[in-house]
């Protein structure tokens, strides 16, 4: 017997601290690695509710959103990368949009 | 409380503790490394639910791989060893929309599944994800697979020099 | 009961983990100095040098234990730990012989492996920027790069077998595997072996410590028992790699008289292996940094895929 | 040949298992005495009584390594007119931190008192302490190998050759 609450709350305050991270951090790689704080409580939502409702379902879309976090740190350094090479400097505040 | 639990509660806290460091410290690096720790305890929630699987992968794609991604960009744009005084923004708006939802949602998660008991499932997930996927969401998969391989060229586009 | 016998499992394994390596070391101190005309060491333990790693070991712990001022001390101090670690945890899934002869049975054996074995280049990272040494920065991000790219080739070849058995675990993989596998798989255990080579960063891919460019890559600042620590790590891996090979693509423990000599086959395949590891240090000169992404994404991917493919046609022909 | 992908990679291969299989030539120096080729230089050995103290040694030192102090003394030969006098050899020491064993001083001795020794086994852990002085070099005398033998189809020396040449004349 387990009780899915425990998981569960750790998963809030898991997003809740990413989306913290988000909103404070400058540092354009710190924000990245705040967005994976944020995916990775969703995964762990998802695995939880797959013991709560006994599916699998839940698991293939953490598969899902493991796979897409991949590729959106791929591009997302390159962006970092490519903001760095061409400003010296990734601080999100200082990127003019537009 | 049963020892499951009493496991899930230690490695959540563990979880929680280590993202806080993330999101708090002022080492650019040890943001990454404290990162890995938080994923790992993750991976050890997946693995006390059961999700065998999951776990694994998150350990090889995630640890493996997107944190040494990470890590990697922080050093190529130079990361510093100490502190650095230009990471953050003023830590009100964010302290009050961070802990607002994150709070808000615990409260509501804590209000709904409080009295929730639920037997862990069968371990030896592979299989069961493996038909899972190419099964109901085979459609979803072949997207996903369109979704890597537009970001690969994106990436690659982005990180050519000018000619 | 249980408890007893899981404490004897891991303590069998620790004991394969500390021993194992020190024999591949002692060996690669013989056979390199032979393959150069050397003797190597004669003197600690009398007979041939055979104590001279245990020599080697005092040595280190007597040695001060330097962390440079700029260093970052905690991360500095962790990262050997970090790199030994995940190797140790590898060794328990390797299935040394038939029946339950292994150290925990994992359903997903393999696939855990594969993952384990990817944490160390956390290891490597955190030594390489912690030691605030250019040299070992630069180590460190050679060691990334290689390790990021050289994955990939490692997990396809291992997906192959994997397909052909169509099991992810390691005792079941040894178990349906047939001679004629040598054969088919053959592009795969090439791929595999090399991608393991560049996963441990033994020569001739050992760009991120090499010596005569970066002084000692990421390992330039440590002395003592952790460069030990980094030392041990590196033939933990040889046993762990030669091992894997062995257990996936050269039939672990099948051999004459596989029922009660199978822990032996296993051993005398995994050295085998080893000996390989060390006569191509030997004889082979480093790559250079270009060549070795080259021959990762031109040559291994490629190799790697099409044996999936060729996996996949067999496997369907044959159901 | 040299042509085929890989080929130089077997070679490697081939190359050091034919070195692993084969005898190692290293010489287990502490245990087995090494065997020195003849005529090796290790250390500088006198004969004190060939010394005339003619300081020609000395002299033509290019490291200056070479120290010798003397002393006249008389000598009464019975039946001769007046007493001899002679040099008497005080002190004839070699700084071995300094000589780079270019053997000048044994081709420059006309009495035959310098020798080249094959002992080289006189390391020490303070470089004052290479300073040897007569007692110390006459010891090596005795590590000193004999003379290689004249090439028998070699010319004669000059001596031989006069000596023949006159009792050719008498």
């Amino acid at each position: 017997m387990l009780q899915p609450v425990i998981p569960m709350v750790t998963a809030a305050l898991l997003f809740g601290i990413g989306v913290f991270g988000v909103l404070r951090r400058r540092n354009a790689v710190l924000v990245l690695l705040c967005v994976e704080l944020m995916l990775n409580a969703v995964n762990l939502i998802l695995v939880t509710s797959d013991v709560v409702r006994a599916q699998i379902t839940g698991q293939v879309f953490v598969l899902f959103v493991i796979v897409i976090a991949a590729a959106e740190v791929g591009v997302g350094l390159a962006l970092v990368l490519r903001l760095f090479r061409l400003r010296a400097n990734i601080n999100v505040d200082d990127v003019e949009l537009g | 409380m049963t020892a499951i639990d009493v496991m899930l509660s230690a490695v959540g806290l563990v979880a929680v503790g280590s993202a806080l460091a993330v999101v708090s410290t002022q080492h650019l690096v040890r943001a990454g490394l404290w990162l890995v720790v938080t994923l790992g305890a993750v991976a050890v929630e997946f693995l006390l639910l059961r999700a065998e699987f999951v776990a694994w992968v998150q350990v090889l794609i995630y640890v493996g791989a997107v944190v040494v991604l990470l890590l990697f960009a922080v050093m190529l744009t130079r990361a510093p060893i100490g502190r650095s005084t230009d990471l953050d923004r003023p830590i009100g708006p964010a302290l009050l929309i961070g802990a607002g939802s994150g709070l808000g949602l615990a409260g509501l998660f804590a209000w709904v599944f409080r009295d929730m008991r639920v037997n862990p499932p069968p371990t030896g997930s592979a299989q069961r994800v493996g038909e899972a996927i190419f099964g109901d969401w085979v459609l979803p998969f072949e997207v996903l697979s369109v979704l890597l391989l537009a970001a690969l060229v994106g990436a690659i586009v982005l990180s050519k020099k000018d000619t | 009961m249980d408890w007893l016998e899981l404490a004897l499992r891991v303590g069998a394994v620790t004991v394969a983990f500390l021993v194992l390596p020190l024999l591949v070391g002692q060996t690669e101190h013989k056979v390199m100095a032979h393959m150069q005309a050397r003797l190597g060491p004669m003197y600690a333990g009398a007979f041939h040098g055979w104590a001279q790693l245990i020599a080697d070991g005092v040595k280190f712990v007597q040695k001060e234990d330097i962390t440079p001022r700029a260093a970052d001390g905690p991360v500095f101090k962790l990262a050997p730990g970090v790199a030994l670690i995940p190797y140790l945890l590898v060794l328990l899934v390797i299935p040394l012989g038939p029946g339950d002869l292994v150290g925990q049975p994992l359903d997903i054996g393999l696939f855990f492996a594969l993952a384990i074995v990817g944490v160390g280049v956390v290891a490597v990272l955190m030594a390489a920027w912690s030691s605030a040494n250019k040299y070992s920065l630069l180590g460190g991000l050679r060691a990334a790069a290689q390790l990021m790219g050289y994955e990939l080739p490692f997990v396809l070849a291992a997906a192959s077998v994997a397909m052909a058995a169509g099991t992810l675990s390691l005792p079941l993989i040894v178990e349906r595997w047939e001679p004629w596998w040598l054969l088919w798989q053959l592009p795969a255990t090439l791929v595999f072996f090399i991608a393991g080579l560049a996963e441990i960063r033994r020569p001739p891919f050992d760009m991120p410590i090499a010596d005569s460019e970066l002084v000692f890559g990421y390992m330039t600042e440590y002395t003592g028992l952790r460069f030990a620590f980094f030392l041990l790590a590196e033939y933990v891996g040889i046993v762990v790699i030669s091992a894997l090979t062995a257990t996936l693509f050269l039939g672990g423990w099948h051999g004459p008289m596989a029922e009660s000599l199978g822990w032996l086959w296993m051993l005398l395949k995994t050295g085998a292996v080893a000996f390989l590891v060390i006569w191509f240090r030997v004889a082979w000169p480093r790559l250079r940094e270009d060549q070795l992404q080259r021959l990762c994404w031109l040559i291994l991917v490629p190799v790697a895929l099409a044996q999936l493919v060729l996996t996949a046609w067999v496997r369907v022909a044959m159901a | 040949m040299s042509g085929v992908p890989g080929y130089g990679l077997g070679k490697g291969l081939a190359i050091t298992l034919k070195t692993l299989v084969s005898r190692s030539t290293t010489q287990q120096y502490p245990d087995v005495a090494p065997e020195l080729p003849p005529r090796s230089r290790g250390v500088i050995a006198l004969r004190e009584e060939n010394c005339t103290v003619c300081m020609l040694c000395a002299r033509e030192c290019p490291d200056w390594c070479i120290y010798i102090d003397s002393h006249k003394e008389e000598v009464v030969v019975p039946g001769a007119a007046r007493p001899r006098q002679r040099n008497v050899l005080d002190r004839f020491d070699i700084d071995f931190s300094l000589c780079m064993y270019c053997g000048i001083c044994i081709e420059a001795c006309p009495f035959d008192a310098l020798f080249w020794s094959p002992e080289f086994e006189y390391a020490e852990y303070d470089i004052r302490n290479l300073l040897h002085d007569k007692d110390r070099l006459n010891e090596w005398m005795a590590t000193v190998p004999a003379p290689p033998a004249h090439d028998p189809q070699g010319e004669p020396s000059k001596e031989e050759a006069n000596a023949l040449k006159k009792a050719g004349a008498a």
